[in-house]
């Protein structure tokens, strides 16, 4: 169970480091969305499922569906159909 | 008589310093930079210059005083963590008679076996009634940022958007099957999550947030038209209200009967509030969908 | 010292991460990397905050019938507040991004500095 | 079953919120504004009530949310202080949204002015929950409904430096309450409870023993520097003159007059009531704010002098008036807490005071808002230019004004410590500062320039400005008459101020 906690911390801040850093705002979504996803498997080991089902639902959910949207009007989506 | 001119000239000489057209004999030390009388605005270039000056000042040393800041920020906050109480430990301070009290009493001062339930709604009732009011106004900022229905200001706006509609109208096979399967039990699940908010993890947030979802999942796939059928802009915002006011009124008629020391007429209250709660979350979460993606609800 | 960082593990890494978030918040000049930086500075403060009601070996507050007794389960006021935190960060960061949506209506662009030069000039 | 009158706090604020969620569903303005005014005339005359009740028992009462008592439950506590506190906003508040209200219903899209007044309903429930509550993690929630609400207020007028004021208003706003939350966990990790006598205690034993002194430290100082941070002091003012100089009048009356107010009133009970001020002293926090208040009185002043939009420099000049009160709070005695209690009333009356009378003077003088272009506007509408004046005026610290009592008890509340040459030299070089920035405003608005320049800006505004605003001048004579009262017969409302500090 430790290593399960540390491995998942590790990658929480890599993908806190990554996620601002890189150019294509799509793969900073997703890579946000990887990050929250994260944080909820983290609240759960902590034994607060409220919290797991909540970030996960709203984290990883709401959150980068709006980034989408938000990203689809500013037009930033390269690379892909809509561009 | 009076001597007028001599007056005049003392009053207008006056007027002229301080409207900085004439600099007095010592140099003051603030002088309006509107130099001469006939123009009114200051030379383009020389305003523009300034302006770009004090820019560029601003973003040089803006980034220094920023990573200065984050960083000694964060070095206190290292040191104090390492010496605040160790993680995971029975006798930490923040475990008091607080905590034990919610979790003994729990069950028969709230009626809910969830203490983080019993907490949210019972307890510190008026905490969460404050947040679903934050969530109340979110969707209505949003709705001052994005409803469409204002004076549009060019055409180019609403012929884009028609675009967008039809475009949404046949969605992709793919998701049109998946959505036609999963959407029953998402919305199954959401309202197991909400009603059982009591005795199994969930409540009101989980359960309005996972609602929510399937609404959006459910729009997504076959179109806003379909929605709009059962949940039109006035069903939307009669939802919405009829939700955070049926909270605010019970929860207040609760504070009102508790603080006065009246016996509890409201025992079973708590399952109320949790719907309450799970129908503002959802409307909000299907709100900002609807607002972000065709701008009307 | 290393002994209480790995024991304090969860306290460090939240702290990190509000570094990353606080950096990235003020320091990017794109207005959606701030928003993403706001939302990671926040996970870290819930994430500060659920660690400290945690307590080795016991189990989610959900009480059982029979003898109640509160030395099996953690301490419910810590994952309460995080509910609400992140419920709160959620229609801020709605309320943000639909702003940044009209800025680029209005301006094309979302760089602060560009923003910044065509805002002087609109404004004189 | 206590007595009626103490359910009154909790009222109010609850029919504040249900005011605002009511004006959501109104789909005309006019009838939303009427609500708001309704509901706010309700709220002031409970406070009055109230304020009555606290004074003759002449102690505060905690009024707990629910059944559950002391550490358990939620409450809130009020105070003489507090509802004085609560009645001044109410009133305040009402009489910006009544001055304000031709260039409101002139800014604000037609389908959005409902949502802007549950705005403003929202704002006055988070301001009165700000004031009375008990609880510090209910001061966090209702801190995030303010931030949420004052940006909506500020971005109602829909310019484009308006968005982008209100984008960085909003992420500097956030890194306040980020900070204020993290002082607030570690608060909680090291002491156990969030109602604030339980937390006092606790703090109050933690310093005894010595324990967790270095988290104790930094959590007092995240706290200051969150809500510093969101009330404008001084390092971290830069997001205030761009957010207040581009609103609409109400918005920027309301936002400087009444906001910044609602944070420092919950800096204030924090201070006095959870950290005493005596462990504020030791930990050296005090002398920081007192630093920063010094720092912010000049500075402010030095932005003001610079600028020539005529609301950019009120601004401006908020951020001083901040500054004084940070400097009377840094200043570490009771005498400074109350002065900065009487200082805050008089900034919450006279702000708005100034900003509704430039909004009037740039709106007889075509929307023009540089002072090159306000030249001789006080002729054309007497009542904003005699506003002006005695803002400007009570400002600067002329005697029979409220400006200059808040001043005397800044001085004398500095004669007590140790630190009396360094803060009456700044409050001197800072009423020089003030003075040298609103004279020659005042000189430019009444001082009749060439008749054909007067023509050229007259032509731009339209004959329905020109007309006499029957609901501006009330609302300027009304605060006048407050800045004239609080100048001359301040005695009354200092007791009730020593009063509430001592049972804060």
């Amino acid at each position: 169970m430790i290593v399960l906690e540390y491995i998942l911390l590790i990658s929480v801040v890599v993908c806190a480091v990554a996620a601002p850093l890189c150019k294509r705002p799509l793969v900073m979504v997703i890579v946000y969305m990887a990050f929250s996803l994260m944080m909820a498997v983290l609240w759960s080991l902590l034994q607060s499922p409220d919290l797991a089902m909540t970030e996960a639902a709203v984290g990883a959910g709401i959150t980068s569906i709006l980034f989408f949207l938000t990203l689809k009007k500013i037009h930033a989506l390269k690379g892909t159909k809509d561009e | 008589m009076s001597n007028g001119p001599e007056k005049q000239d003392w009053r207008t000489r006056l007027v002229s310093w301080v409207d900085g057209d004439r600099e007095p004999k010592d140099q003051s030390l603030f002088v309006m930079e509107q130099r001469h009388r006939r123009r009114f605005l200051p030379t383009e270039e020389e305003h523009e210059r300034r302006e770009k000056t004090r820019l560029h000042r601003f973003f040089n040393w803006y980034p220094v005083a920023a990573v200065f800041i984050a960083l000694t920020l964060v070095t206190v906050l290292l040191g104090t963590v390492l010496q605040m109480p160790l993680f995971g430990q029975e006798s930490n301070p923040i475990n008091n008679e607080v905590a034990e009290h919610y979790l003994e009493h729990g069950e028969e001062d709230t009626g809910s076996s969830n203490a983080v339930t019993a907490m949210i709604l019972s307890y510190r009732g008026f905490d969460t009634l404050g947040e679903s009011c934050v969530l109340f106004l979110a969707v209505t900022s949003v709705m001052m940022l994005l409803l469409k229905d204002g004076e549009d200001e060019d055409g180019k706006l609403a012929r884009r958007s028609a675009r967008e509609a039809d475009q949404e109208e046949h969605g992709d096979i793919i998701l049109k099957r998946t959505a036609w399967v999963l959407t029953p039990f998402i919305f199954l699940f959401a309202i197991y999550v909400l009603l059982n908010g009591e005795t199994s993890p969930g409540g009101g947030f989980s359960g309005g947030t996972i609602l929510g979802a399937g609404l959006i999942l459910f729009s997504s796939a076959f179109g806003q038209r379909n929605v709009r059928v059962i949940m039109d802009r006035k069903t939307y915002s009669f939802i919405r209200t009829f939700g955070l006011m049926l909270y605010a009124l019970l929860y207040g008629a609760y504070i009102f009967f508790g603080a006065n020391g009246l016996p509890n007429y409201l025992a079973g209250m708590a399952l109320l509030i949790d719907l309450a709660v799970g129908l503002v979350v959802a409307c909000t979460i299907y709100g900002f969908y609807a607002l972000f993606s065709t701008g009307e609800i | 010292m290393l002994e209480t960082i790995l024991q304090d593990r969860f306290a460090v890494t939240a702290v990190i991460l509000f570094g990353i978030g606080f950096m990235n918040l003020m320091l990017q000049q794109d207005l959606l990397k701030k928003v993403v930086g706001f939302n990671i500075m926040d996970s870290a403060v819930f994430l500060l905050l659920a660690s400290l009601g945690y307590i080795e070996g016991h189990t989610a507050p959900i009480v059982e019938e029979g003898a109640v007794n509160a030395s099996l389960y953690i301490n419910p006021i810590p994952s309460g507040l995080v509910l609400t935190g992140i419920v709160v960060s959620v229609s801020i960061t709605a309320f943000s991004l639909a702003l940044i949506q009209r800025i680029y209506r209005r301006y094309g662009t979302i760089q602060l500095r560009e923003l910044l030069e065509k805002a002087k000039k609109e404004e004189d | 079953m206590r007595p009626l009158v103490e359910n009154f706090p909790f009222f109010c604020i609850f029919l504040a919120i249900v005011a605002g969620i009511l004006s959501a569903t109104l789909c005309h303005g006019r009838v939303a504004y009427g609500l708001t005014l309704a509901s706010n005339a309700v709220i002031a005359v409970l406070s009055a009530y109230t304020l009555g009740y606290v004074c003759t028992t002449g102690e505060s009462f905690v009024y707990t949310m629910g059944r559950f008592t002391a550490p358990f439950g939620n409450a809130i506590r009020c105070g003489p202080l507090q509802a004085m506190m609560a009645l001044v906003f109410t009133l305040v508040m009402a009489t910006s949204l009544i001055g304000g209200q031709r260039d409101l219903f002139h800014d604000v899209a037609r389908s959005r002015q409902p949502f802007y007044f549950t705005m403003v309903d929202l704002l006055e429930a988070s301001l009165l929950a700000l004031v009375y509550t008990d609880d510090v993690f209910t001061g966090y929630v209702f801190i995030e409904i303010s931030t949420i609400a004052a940006c909506a207020l500020v971005m109602a007028k829909d310019t484009g430096p308006n968005l982008i004021a209100t984008v960085r208003y909003l992420f500097m706003s956030l890194l306040g309450s980020g900070l204020f939350l993290i002082g607030l966990t570690i608060l909680n990790s090291i002491t156990g409870y969030l109602l604030m006598p339980p937390l006092a205690q606790a703090v109050a034993a933690l310093w005894e023993s010595g324990s967790y002194l270095v988290p104790l430290t930094v959590s007092v100082g995240l706290i200051v520097a969150g809500l510093g941070i969101k009330s404008a002091m001084f390092p971290f003012h830069m997001w205030l003159p761009d957010a207040h100089g581009g609103a609409t009048t109400t918005s920027s009356a309301i936002l400087s007059g009444l906001v910044l107010k609602g944070y420092i009133m919950l800096m204030m009970t924090m201070m006095v009531r959870v950290f005493s001020m005596d462990l504020m002293e030791e930990l050296g926090v005090t002398d920081v704010m007192l630093a920063f208040g010094l720092l912010g009185m000049i500075f402010g002043s030095l932005g003001a002098l610079r600028e020539y939009h005529i609301k950019r420099m009120l601004a401006y000049s908020s951020v001083a008036q901040i500054g004084y009160i940070f400097m009377g709070l840094g200043v570490g005695s009771t005498e400074g807490v109350v002065a900065s209690c009487f200082h805050v009333l008089v900034h919450a009356c006279c702000k708005p005071l100034l900003f509704l009378c430039a909004g009037r003077l740039s709106a007889v003088s075509g929307h023009h808002r540089s002072l090159k272009n306000l030249r001789g506007s006080a002729y054309r509408d007497l009542v904003a230019g005699l506003g002006f004046t005695v803002g400007a005026l009570s400002m600067i610290g002329i005697p029979l004004l409220g400006g200059f009592v808040s001043k005397l008890y800044f001085a004398n509340a500095s004669l007590l410590t140790n630190k009396t040459a360094v803060v009456l030299l700044t409050i001197a070089l800072s009423t020089v500062l003030n003075a040298l920035y609103y004279i020659p405003a005042l000189l430019g608005i009444w001082v009749k320039p060439a008749p054909e320049e007067t023509a050229i800006v007259v032509a731009d505004a339209t004959a329905e400005e020109l007309a006499f605003d029957r609901s501006f001048t009330a609302a300027a004579l009304v605060l006048m008459a407050a800045i004239f009262v609080l100048g001359i017969f301040y005695h009354p409302i200092t007791d009730v101020i020593e009063l509430g500090v001592r049972h804060f």
